[in-house]
This record gives C-alpha cells, structure tokens and sequence, in this order.
C-alpha cells in the first residue's frame, strides 16, 4: 500500500482528526456489535483526559464505556475474564507509562490463554494506550515501551500514525480474535487527515510506504513517521531521495516490505521514540540487516529516544527525541559514496 | 482429535447440568450424596496416581497437590451449573474434578500428551475444561482474580444467570490485584464469589507469619458478603455456597469465602522433607481427626444414607477408573512437534 | 551550585528541626502558630502563582494545584521533624512547602531551571527535597506507597526513631500496591502513617462511583489503627497526625489518617471547566464555608493567639516572598544540554 | 578478560555449584555491610525454593533474611524505599515471570529515581531473578524477560553463565549505587565451576571472551553460553573455531569487545534465551551488524527461543529453546563460502 491511497479520494471522505477517527472507530464497532465495550478510568463523561472518548457514552451508556476506579491491573483483569467468555472489551490506559502496572495481566494471561489452552480459550480485547515525549509531562508519563509487548507472543501490537490509520487498525483490532495493544501518540491527537466513513479496515501485519523515494530508506513508527517524512522533504533540497515505511504493526511485523525497500535504497535508518537500547529499533534494524544484507550500502543505522528517563525541563527533553534535523544529518552522511 | 474420542470411553461420568437448589444437608438422595462422595474420592485418588507418577519420574515437572481440601471444591461445584464459571489455581486438579472434568484428559495433560485438556500445552498449572465452565487454573498466585469478576462481568453484560466461583489460597491476600478487583465486584454488584481456601501456608511459610490482621476483614472493607466454613466438611461448604450463589444469581452480588483447610502432601510433589515448616504431629492430626472423606462417609452412615459397603463400592470403582485413566494417559502419544508453532494466535 | 546559593537570600524561612511535641491546639504559643498560618498562606499563594503561570504560558506542561487542602499537608507536618520522611503525590506542592522547602527552588524546578529542587529534571510531578526528607512526588497514584513503607522498614533497621507519612489522595485505594504495603507495615510494626487525603475526586469522578465500601475499612482489615479528621481544620490534623507520629515512634506501628478536604482548582490547571462533574455551588460551598486559612484564621483570633492584621501581615509578607521566588525562578538558566545525559546512573 | 583465568589458578579456588556462588556473594556481602539485607518470599527458613540461599537466614537472622508475603510488586516498593534511606536491599523475586508484577516499581521507581531527582537521592538495590525453559514449569514459569529492563535507563543488568560471574557479579551489584537486575538461569543453580574465597568482584559493563576463536563468533547470553560452547566444540570436528563471547552485563553493554571480535572473525551468531523478536538479541545483532558492518562476511544471525508462550510437553518445550545442534548446523551454514 502507498500514499495516496485511492479509497482516499472517493466520496465520504473527511478530514478528521487522529482522536476523532479513534472515536469513529470504537463508535461504528460499538454500533455493529453489542458485545465491544470500553473500560478505563473517566472514560465516560470525561472522555479520557485527551478527550478522545466524547460522545460515546451518551451514545452507548455507562455499562459499555464505563468508568474504573485508578486499578489498571484490576480492570485489565477484567477485561482478559470478558474477552474469554463472549465480550470483546477495549481497555483504555490513560498513558503507556502505566504498561507497568498490567504486564502480568497482558502477558502471563492475555496473551499466553489461547496458547496454553491448546486453543480452546481466547482472548478478544483491545488494549489501547500512548506513547510520546515532549509533552513536558517528565519521566512517568511520556515513555514509549512498545518493544515490551512486541516482544510478547500471543499479542499483536499497532502503532497508527495517521488519522487513516487509527481508524483502520482499530478496527481491525476489535475484530481480531487475539489481544492487541494499540499505542497512539498522544501529541498526534490534534493532527489531521483524510479519513473515509464507514468501514476501513487495516489488516494487522500490512506496512505502508507513507513516501516512496530511491537513495535511502527511513523505517519510522507512530510518531516517527511525520519526522521521518519532514527529513524526507528537506533532503529533496539536497537531492537526495528518501522512501519512508511504516511498519504500522510491530507484531505481526511486514518484514517484506522493509527488506525489499533496503534493497532497493540500500541504507536504511531506522526511527522510533522507544529508548534506542534494546528497543523496537533493534528489532527492526536486526532483521533487515539480515534481510537485506547483500544490498547494503552502509550499516542500517538507528535512531531512537535517548538512553535517558525523559526530563522534564523542555531544553533537555527536547534533545531525548529524534527530530527532522538529526535525520537529515544522518541521511546525508550515509549517501556520502564512501 | 481422535485422542479424545478414544478417551470418552474410559470415563462415563457426564456433568450434571444443573446444581440442586439447596446444600447437601438438606437433601436425603442418596445418589446425589454418592456422587458427592464420589467426587471427593477422585480428587483423593487422582493426587495419589499424580504424587506416584513423580516418584516414579513418569511426569514431567512438578504438581501440586489438593488431597485434604477435597470438600471445599466438591461443597463449592455443588451449588454450581455446569455452564457456571470457575477460576483455579497452581492447585487445580480438585476444582478441574469437582466442575466436572474426566480423569483421563487430565492426566493425558499432566503428561504433557496432546489428548490432555490443552493439547499438553498447558500442563498441571494451567489446566482448562472450557465445557465445563473451568476458565482454567493459574500459576500467578491471585492471577485469576481479574479473570473470574471479568467473566461475572461478562455474565451480566450478556444478561445470563451465570455465576462465577474464584478459587484461591490464603497466600493470595499478598497480592494487590484481589482488592482491586473486589472493589469493582462490589461497585457493580457482579455475581462472583471468592473462595479462599485457607490451607495455613503460603508454600514453606506459615500465613500468619506474612498476614496481618483480620482475613475477613479484607472483603469486608469494600462491603461484600463474607461467610466462613469448617472446609473439611462438604455438607457445611455445600450448604454456604448454596446460599452465596443464589445472592450472586438474584443480582446481591459478590461474596467472599473463607475455607478452612489443610493440604495432606507437600507444597509440590518435590516438597518431601517438611519438618522445618510444619510438624508431623500437625499433619497427622488433620488426617486422622480432619479427614473430609472420613467426615462425610461417617455423616452419611450415621444418617442411614450410605453404607459403608456403599461408600467401599464407590472407592473401589474410582480406583479403577483412575487407573484406567493413569494408563490412558501415559499410552497416549505426545503432540506433534508442529503443535510448537499452533495457537500462538486464534 | 551558585543558583543555590544565590537563592539562599530570598526565603528566610529556615526548616524547624524538631516538631513541638503535641498538637497545635495544645499550645498557645503565639510564634508556632503564625508560622504555622504562614506555612498554609505560603502554599495557598505558590499556587496562585502556578496557575498564574500556566494560563500566562511560562509555565511548560500541567500541573496539580493543593489550594484548600493546606490544611492536611502542615497540620500533620506540623507533627513532623526534619529528618522525619514524607512521599508524595502528582498534587505535591503543598507536601513539599509544609516540610520545609523553599519557594524560589521549588519554583524553579516547575519551570524546569537548574535551579530547581531536582535541577529541572522532575518538575511539578517529581518535585524532592531530600535535606528536608521529601522523598519525592510520585506521578504514577499510589505510586509511593512502597517507598514510604521501604523508607520506615530502614529507619527500623538503621535503629533511628524517624517516621515516615506517605500521602496519597483517595483515588490510591484502587492501587492494589497499597493493600500489599500495608499488610508488611502492620506485619512489621513499621513507623509509617498512610494519610489519605479525601478531596471527593479521582480526577473527573467522584470517588464514590468508582469506591466500593468503608474507606477506613481497608487499613482496619490489616489490623491497623486509623483515625480520621476535618482536613480543613489544621489543629484537629495536627492534633492527631501528633497521635500518630507518637505511636509510631514509640514502635506502636502503622496508622491511617483519613482527611476530609477538597481541592480549589481543577484536577490540574487546564481542568476549567468542571460544570460536567462538579457544581459551581459545591465548589463555592467549600471555599466560603470550610476554607481552611478562613477556619485557622478564625481560631486564631477568636483565641486572641493573632489578630487580623497580624494575619494580614503574614499573608503580605508570603505574598512578597512568592513574587520574588517566582521572579526568582523565572530568571534563573536553564540546565546545560549536557545534563541530558547526567544522573541516568549514580 | 579471557578464560582461563589466571585468579582461577590461585589458591582459595574451590570448585562450587552456581547456587552456593551466589549463596557466597550474598553472605560475603552481608558480612562486609551492614546495610545489605534479603527480602522476598520464602527466602529465610526455606532458603528459596531453589535452596540458592540456605543457611543465610542461620547467619544473618530473620531481619535481614526476610520472609515476605506473595507481594512481590509491594516488597520491592518496599525495596525501593529502603535503599533510597541508607540500606542496600536485595530483593529476591523467585522466577523471572514475576517481573510482570513489579515493573512500576522497578521501572518507573527505582529507576528513574536517581534522575528526576537531579542526581539528589539514589537506589542502590539488587533485585535477583531467574530466567530459562526446559524446566517443565510452562508457559507462566519458564520466561526470560530480561530485554524488558535492559531497555530501560538507569537499571543495570547482568546475566551471570557461570559459578564465578554468579559471585562476581553479585558482588559488584550489591556496590552499586544503581539498581541492578540480576538474571540467572534457573537450570544452573547446581552446575559446577571454579571460585576463589573471598572478593571477586567483576566488574559491571566488561563482556568475557569464554572461548577464543577465529572463524565464527557466538555472542552468548546467560544459558546459551554453555550451549555456545558446546557448539563451537563441535564444529571443531568439521574444522571450524568458534569464538564465544559472554557480554555479561546487557546493561551496560561492552559492545567494544563484541564488536572487536564480530571483525576479527567476520561472521557472528547472538544467542539468547529471550523470545527472538524484540529480544536482546535483536539489540547485540544491531550492535554488532552495525559496528562491525565493513568487516562481516555473512549476515549477523541470531537464534532466540522461539517467538511462542513456553508450551508444557516437553516434546514441545524443547523445541523452543536453541541447542548445540541448531548452532552449530547455522555455524557451517554460514562458514561455506558463498
Ligand atoms: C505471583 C506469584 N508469586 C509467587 C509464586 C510462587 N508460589 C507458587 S504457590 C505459592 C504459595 C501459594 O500459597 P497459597 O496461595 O496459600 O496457595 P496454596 O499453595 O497453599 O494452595 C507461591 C509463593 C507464584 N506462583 N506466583
Ligand atoms: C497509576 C496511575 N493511574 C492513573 C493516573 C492518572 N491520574 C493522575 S491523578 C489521577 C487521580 C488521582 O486521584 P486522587 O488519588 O484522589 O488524587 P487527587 O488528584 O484527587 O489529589 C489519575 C487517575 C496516574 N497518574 N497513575
Ligand atoms: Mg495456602
Ligand atoms: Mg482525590
């Protein structure tokens, strides 16, 4: 799949915002099936601190979107004994920081049920929650820890990075069969984009090339993606070519698409706001380096957040998460011929 | 699956589909009362085989015993339907047993062999009879909790009649996710009862070094409903559940259960040298002054509604079916190596 | 550090070391009370001045304001000596003022300068001041509650007679973490006294929709001893947290203080408008009729322990010190881009 | 470092079990400081269900081996507190799949302390755990999670494969001023090795070459390391030398001496116990593919466990984790000039 999408120019096509196509999403499953619910904490009348929810309980009532006390693993809990017996529900972790608190739910019981079972049980919930610095929210509230459940079989894990692909993965979330962990960006939640009505379903393990370019390519995730595209536009001034891939799901992961890409360019950077050390950026970098071995033209490089908590004072968080410039610099120097 | 067709001959035992209205004591059927026993009796005979298949180095890995708590499973999944929930624990075959599960597969499970319950994949720890409403038992101490009051969520949600019976140990009180769960069980009034099963230690460690204050206290505090039983007797645990099931069935909402009672092996099967822990006396006396089996067999002979030749025939038909069930497991084959890659996701 | 000690001038309040050694109410000494007013005043006035900041757009980021609360915070600090612990929470200004910091420190680290508690590294959420035995600020709820408990088993085991307060706000109770603490404080006897500080809301929901029970009932069920107080009347805290604090130094162990209060603002500075969960009337309730600088004030000169201007004096002489420490803050540098990398490892 | 070495040869040097190494370190420690103390479930009386720390509780007493209730996310809350007030727990958290329940405590306390304080408090603890499969403990018993917390500043990590990195790690963990998670496999505890008396002290951030080699490197982790040495045993009889290198601390990570290596030989394969996709092998393989880029013949490889929940047949479990046999057969594979 490339950018522009021709589904994009069809009628019923609007502008929204990334929170709204989230919003859309749980609206038209709530709609079209009775057993998906939301539960979380000032998920109802508040609609989430980030406003993402509004409107859904007046249109669906406190029993489908329905407030917890602050017991993240509790409620998480919960979810996994729902999903096992008839209901889908989306749980809604007010930030990614508080991953810690539900791990053993997430990972000792979602996502080893269907498996340890032999395949009789299983586990249809959403887990939705956010990643991102810079939002001068200091060290617990603006981690990025999705190479956590990435690491996790049993779960699947999408990172939407545009309206588009909020509303498609969400979608397609709810009716996997399977606990998925979808991580927005909370600092995308205003941004806009194209969004159609109705259904969009965005397969999980499908990666999209946002840019399609020749002398390099820049792997980006979720918040990643606007700055991998912004370097991609500044290096045109340079003459440079850059093709920018989304993975969209870390798990399942398209490798495909990211090694034929490597191949094609033959330098690759990889970008994501996870911690650069043991993060998704391993991964990805690992598997094409293999992959794409005998077409490299330069180590595939990465570029992730800083090995540091995240501080608070802007002048210093600022310099934790990679930006346009960093790329840019990055990109030239790889293209230098050797 | 041909392994499970195969098994279904070895143990005619079908669930009972729906719980009687009232607790043992009230009713005189004697067939009721010999199922019961009869229950109880495989849990004991079952953990025998399982402690025999250790020493004799035929399992793989350890298991933990629940020979001594037999009467608070059997009195619980009395009151229980079969379409009813249940959560378990790393102490599962007698909740496995008691919601109705035939010896076969599970042994085939403890085996590691694909007739098992869950294909092998799961093992003792984690053993699962979704057709019997058994969601399964836990290796996380207190990991189930989240899961039983999801399920009794669930129950409401969907608007059936279902309850669901969280099983756990006395060593789970440590864990925070019991509390947050209770308080939403209360707040939403979910038909979900939490049964403690008090068995005095949390592996090698007395509760009471490790528990503060009062147990009942805990559920208390967010407004549920608590009962206690003498858990060594199935007709006094029959009878509460009884009653806490009906409340969590009229919408009354949760309750907690306090079980009193006493694990005759070791923590596991390896746990052989307990001296340092607790006292041979200690043990000796739950067995022979405590014994569910010996407590329920001399209830029903002293009201006339057994036999001791009846409860003898009982015994001796389960030590058969258990042993056919111990050899069925061990002929079984082993899963396919391609099985590895299956399931991960559905 | 010259940012430290440049700053050094503009507070001169210097921390007591020593808590007197009963309540306020038990004294008629004139100077601990003015102070004691002028601890509450400091705070109420540095969070005018953070709310000032925010909609001005000098401050970066969010942050939770304790205005109306000021009565808990200094009542019990009052009960405190210096090298006595506290941990705090995401609304920990008020914590933070009550044992001992400095305004111009404090904010410098709300605008992220090096000068700043925690040199611009934590802000408002993880605001600390070890030499006062402010352990921190806590963003994630009931985050600290281990911490704290940690912190009093280690003055047990270090053999001094420091206690340690470990405040939280009622939303706390859904973390299971501080069931599990407070199992071991009582276990072990621990000098550590929980203070809840009830001000009706966990963010945008009244506690009671998400709160199941008997708030006290929860440390009861672990055997610890509770109490409860008007947390607009900063001599009934004082009084008690004195109790308290006695208790556990004297080896009694682990209470619970539950305080009534309210908080003025929103949840944090950008939660105007709140018509969707709270009323304007039960928000001017508060302010006009249980306004805890109002109430203390009264008391005060109803006592003739201060008179009016006396009072108007300490709430100018604050309202000058604030302005200068946010002056102060404002000006300060921020950190070198080179401390990005500092203290990620001691 | 190389191995032999020559300390081993020292007088003082017993042969001992990986269990008694460590049972060592701890009381060599508790001697040295008064301010180290133990604190987990069962660890006093029972000393662990593993018997790793018998006798202790007889020396030390039952305030400084101290019983805990099953509250592993409050004891190392508990942990957290008390190290940044003067003491030097070490919290021992019986199997690695518990570190679901203590991440907020471990990840979003202990280890952001030091840094959102601006260097004011600190948390000097240990938390030991275990890891590795074939155990036929399944899927909620056998995990090796320790990428989780190697991606996580402000946590050290180390991955003991032998009785003397057990003590020596140990022992500079506990002298640490950092939290420190120590990983050990639990299938070890009763392998034998060579350990001197007294103080060995290794230091934190320094990988062992535990076998030289010069056509192929195995970096190896923790459990694998013996499985990397029997390979490279192998392939001696198809006339191939393997190097096997032991990074010893994930976290810092000596990637100086993987990388050295990774050139000299020219092709490398990292082996871990991990899940492979988003494990720490991904992070040495990245590490190295990029560090050694100019250098290598062959892709970097990796062999992790196999990306499924730990399943309980054993025909099955041992299928998951990597062999002698595996290795060794991927070795030749990649030696063959192309
Ligand atoms: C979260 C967690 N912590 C520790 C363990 C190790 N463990 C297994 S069983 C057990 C004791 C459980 O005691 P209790 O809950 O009373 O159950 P019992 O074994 O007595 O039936 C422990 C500590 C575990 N499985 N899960
Ligand atoms: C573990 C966790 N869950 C959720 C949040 C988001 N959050 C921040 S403050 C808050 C409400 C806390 O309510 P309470 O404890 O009563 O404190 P108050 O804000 O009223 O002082 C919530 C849900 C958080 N910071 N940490
Ligand atoms: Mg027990
Ligand atoms: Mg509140």
């Amino acid at each position: 799949m490339s950018t522009p999408d021709p589904t994009l120019s069809a009628a019923g096509v609007r502008t929204i915002t990334f929170a709204q196509a989230v919003n859309e999403a749980l609206a038209e499953e709530m709609r079209r099936d009775p057993r998906v619910f939301i539960l979380g904490e000032d998920v109802a009348e508040a609609g989430t601190p980030f406003k993402v929810l509004s409107g859904l309980v007046e249109e669906f009532g406190p029993e489908r979107v329905r407030d917890t006390p602050i017991s993240e693993a509790g409620f998480t809990g919960l979810a996994v004994g729902a999903a096992m017996t008839g209901m889908r529900p989306v749980v809604d972790l007010m930030f990614g920081d508080f991953l810690t608190l539900v791990m053993d739910q997430l990972v000792n019981q979602a996502a080893k049920t269907h498996y340890m079972s032999g395949g009789k049980l299983k586990v249809p919930m959403v887990l939705r929650t956010t990643l991102g610095a810079t939002r001068r929210s200091a060290a617990q509230h603006s981690q990025s820890l999705h190479a956590w459940v990435s690491h996790i079989p049993g779960l699947k894990v999408a990172l939407p990075a545009t309206p588009l692909d909020a509303k498609g993965l969400m979608k397609a979330a709810i009716r996997d069969d399977n606990p998925v962990v979808i991580v927005e960006d909370k600092l995308s939640f205003q941004d806009k984009g194209p969004v159609p009505e109705g259904d969009v379903l965005i397969p999980l393990g499908q990666a999209d090339i946002k840019r399609e370019g020749s002398d390099i390519t820049f792997v980006a995730t979720s918040s990643m993606v606007v700055v991998a595209l912004q370097a991609a536009e500044q290096l045109e001034a340079h003459g440079l070519s850059a093709e920018v891939i989304d993975p969209r799901t870390l798990s399942p992961l398209d490798s495909a698409t990211l090694i034929e890409s490597a191949k094609k360019t033959g330098r690759v950077v990889v970008v994501d706001e996870g911690h650069q050390s043991y993060g998704a950026s391993a991964e990805l970098a690992a598997v094409i380096a293999d992959g794409a071995f005998y077409y490299l033209d330069a180590p595939v490089r990465r570029l992730g957040a800083m090995d540091v908590p995240v501080p608070f004072s802007p002048v210093l968080e600022d310099l934790t998460v990679p930006t346009p410039k960093q790329l840019t610099a990055l990109a030239r120097e790889m293209c230098v011929p050797a | 699956m041909t392994g499970r067709s195969a098994a279904s001959k070895s143990t005619p035992r079908s669930a009972r589909g729906k719980a009687t209205g009232a607790g043992l004591a009230a009713d005189a059927d004697p067939p009721r009362h010999l199922q019961t026993y009869r229950q109880m009796m495989r849990i004991r005979v079952f953990e025998e085989h399982a402690n025999e298949l250790y020493l004799t180095a035929k399992m793989p890995g350890l298991t933990h015993m629940y020979a001594g708590e037999e009467a608070v499973a059997v009195g619980v999944c009395d009151a229980l339907n079969r379409d009813d929930y249940i959560t378990s624990t790393h102490r599962g075959h007698g909740h496995c047993i008691a919601k109705g599960a035939r010896l076969d597969l599970m042994f085939a499970e403890l085996l590691g062999k694909a007739a098992g319950y869950n294909r092998g994949k799961g093992g003792s720890m984690h053993i699962a009879d979704q057709e019997n409403g058994n969601l399964g038992a836990n290796a996380i101490v207190g990991g189930s909790a989240g899961i039983a009051t999801g399920a009794a969520l669930s129950t409401r949600m969907r608007g059936t009649e279902q309850v669901v019976v969280c099983f756990f140990g006395e060593g789970a009180l440590g864990q925070g996710l019991l509390y947050e769960v209770m308080n939403m069980a209360q707040l939403w009034k979910l038909p979900v009862i939490y049964v403690c099963e008090n068995n005095l230690y949390n592996e090698y460690t007395h509760f009471e070094e490790v528990t503060a204050g009062d147990l009942l206290g805990r559920p208390r505090a967010f407004g549920i409903h608590t009962a206690e039983v003498d858990g060594q007797d199935v007709t006094s645990v029959s009878a509460t559940a009884h009653e806490l099931v009906e409340r969590a069935r009229k919408g009354e909402g949760p309750s907690f259960l306090l079980a009193h009672t006493y694990r005759y092996y070791g923590h596991h099967v390896g746990d052989i040298q307990r001296d340092y822990y607790r006292s041979k006396d200690e043990e000796s006396h739950w067995k022979s002054e405590r014994d569910p089996l010996t407590i329920y067999g001399a209830w029903l002979q002293d009201r006339g509604i057994a036999t001791a030749e009846q409860l003898q025939q009982v015994e001796a038909e389960v030590r058969d079916e258990a042993q056919r069930a111990v050899e069925y497991g061990l002929e079984a084959p082993y899963p396919d190596e391609g099985e590895v890659t299956l399931h991960v996701y559905a």
